[in-house]
This record gives C-alpha cells, structure tokens and sequence, in this order.
C-alpha cells in the first residue's frame, strides 16, 4: 500500500514535470527574444503572466466546452 | 467502456489543441489576466475550431466513401 | 468473437479521429486567418479543398515510392 | 520480421514526413484537384527530400565513426 | 530507482530541448565547425532557458496552489 | 542469446533511423529553400554541417550540463 503512494506520487511528479517542459516549450518562443546575461524583467513578466493565462485560456476552453455539452444533450 | 474513453481521449485531444491555437491567435501578449476581448476572442476562436473540425470531418469521411466506391 | 469486431470497430473510430486531429491542425493553420462570428465561405473551401489535397499528396507520394523500391529492387 | 518491421517503420515515417514537408512546399493555396505543376513540384521535392535524407544518414554515420577513434 | 528513473527522464528532456531551442537561436547558418561566439551564444542560452525553466516552475506551483485554496 | 543480440542490434538500427528521421525533419528546414531538379552543392554543404553542428551543441550542452550538476552538488 505504501508502494502504491510511493508510485502514485512520483507518477504525479512526473506529470507535473512535463506540464512544466509543455510550458517553457510554448512560453520561451513566446517570451524570449535575445538571450543575454539575464532574462530582463520585461521577459520574467511576460514567462509568468504566460503560464497563468494558458492555464486560464484552458479553463475557460474546458468549461465551455461543458457548456456545450450539457446544452447539446437538453440538460 | 471502451466507446466512452475514446470520446474523453477524443475530447482531451480537440480541448488541448483549442488552447493552443486560441492562446496563439488571441493572446499576443499575456497580461496580468485575461481581458474582455481576450476571453471573448477564445470563445469565438474556440466555436471556429469546433466548426473546421467538423467540416473536416466531413470532407475525410466523403472522401474515404469516394476511394471505396472507385475500387 | 464479437468482443474482437466490436474492438476493431472501435479502433478504427480512435484512428479516424485522430487522423481528424492532424488534419485540422495543419489546415487550420493553412486556412484560417481570422476568427470571426462564422468561418467565410473562403475559409471553408480552403479547409475542405486541404484536406482532399492532402489526401491526394500523401497518394503520389506512397505510390511514387512504391514504384522506386520495386524499379530499384530490378522488378 | 524485426528487421521488416523496422524497414516499414522507417518507410512509413518517411513518407509521413515527406507528405507533411512537400505539401507545405508545394501547394499555397489547396484548390480542387493538384494540378501538373503541383504534382511535378511535389514529385521533385520527394526526390530531394530523399536526398537529403542520405546526406544526413552519412554525415551521421561518418560523426559517430570519428567520435568512436577519438575514443 | 523510480525517483532517478524520473530525474533522468526530465533532464534527458530538458537537455533535448535545450540542443533544438538553442540550436535555433545561435546557428543561423551551419558553418564547418562552431565558432567561439556561437559557443558563447549556446552557454548564455541554455542558462537563460534554465532560468526560464525554473521561473514557469515557480508560476505553475504558485497557480496550482492558488486554485487549491480557492476551492 | 543470439536472439538477444540480433534483438539489441535491430534496437540500435531503429533508434538510428529514428534520429535520422528527427535530424532531417530539423536540417531540411533549416537548409533547404527551394527544390529544384537536384540539392545544389551549397544546400549540400548546409545539410552536412548541420548534422554535425546540431550534435557539437548537444555535446556542449550536455557537458556543460554535468559540469553544473557536479559544482552545485559540491564535488
């Protein structure tokens, strides 16, 4: 049963872990332009307000999307 | 059982590439939240995808009706 | 015995579907431009136009290749 | 049969790739059927794509043979 | 060994990414070897797409803590 | 144990063909504008050096990779 957890949280770990590569894969050709000595602030700004509103895009798709569903079957 | 987790595999997939492609055409540059014209440019962008599927669809399955009559 | 139609069935279903996905992937970004209250009449040809093109290009180039392989293979 | 199934592995994503790279070469804007200069385009583009494909084989295959001496 | 099976699984993808993002950033034209100022321009990159790595990190943990509470 | 080998070396062929196929797809975007009647030598050239200077940065990175993991784990 402990293994269980054991497998369980690395299997969320891993999932959480890709999420992450999905996001820099998408929010870096977004956000980064030159690569200098440092990201400048401009660029930080851009990367978190990225992550956040593609999670927010996702939401308000997803729940739409149930919207719809819901309608389409006279509920 | 199996017909339901296509559906969810085939929701899963269509909700993944709407937020996509509607994060591309609507949000040049992600602010401190989502805008009026933001949300409301993803609800259509959202509709618009659904509506390219569909004809998709069509054309695939028209298509496939198509070679199989020619054979 | 029926268990393995009605799989097959369904795998076929899955296939199909996912070979939608692909298709409107690439010709949305073909086609579509903006995104307004419906699709124009133009957007919609284009849509349905690539993807019997590309069905059609996806033809030559398998039967092309079949043709090299068997000259190369001194058929 | 290993060795086969590789082959049509290997054929198979070549000709996914090479569908996907010379449709985007060769046709702008999808009309209602590929036309002679689409088709000779997209038949010209295989053959480089091919080509291309070789070079690519033996530049990789001549790096990991000198990364092997260097050894 | 699952837990470095994972560890080894994210950064054989980090540095996947790392070769194709900055690849695409610092080589505009494949030259016979790689000269000192593409080497410099490879380092600075992959540092600032590690910094960027660990700010989304931080963004996705903080969200996903924001939404926890909020239910 | 022959079957093992022969299995381990048609592993090793497909992952070949898998990097090539991942090398092409990067190295034809990258190189090749337009397709004539054959690569002229300059596309060639681009080609070649490409394959090459994609993994001189995959060695770079990798290295310099490991040259972090072990100054931050103090060795």
């Amino acid at each position: 049963k402990e293994l269980q957890e054991f497998l369980m949280v690395e299997k969320q770990k891993a999932q959480f872990n890709a999420q992450i590569h999905e996001f820099n894969d998408f929010c870096w050709d977004k956000c980064v332009e030159k690569t200098g000595n440092k990201l400048d602030s401009k660029t930080e700004t851009c990367l978190t307000n990225c992550v956040d509103r593609f999670i927010d895009v996702s939401l308000l798709i997803t729940n739409r999307f149930a919207q719809l569903l819901q309608k389409s079957a006279g509920v | 059982q199996v017909k339901q987790q296509i559906a969810v595999a085939n929701a899963q997939e269509l909700l993944t590439k709407m937020t996509e492609k509607c994060f591309k055409k609507c949000i040049n540059k992600p602010g401190t939240s989502l805008d009026s014209s933001e949300q409301k440019c993803v609800a259509m962008c959202m509709d618009r995808y659904m509506d390219s599927w569909n004809l998709v669809s069509k054309a695939y399955s028209m298509r496939i009706q198509r070679e199989r009559t020619n054979m």
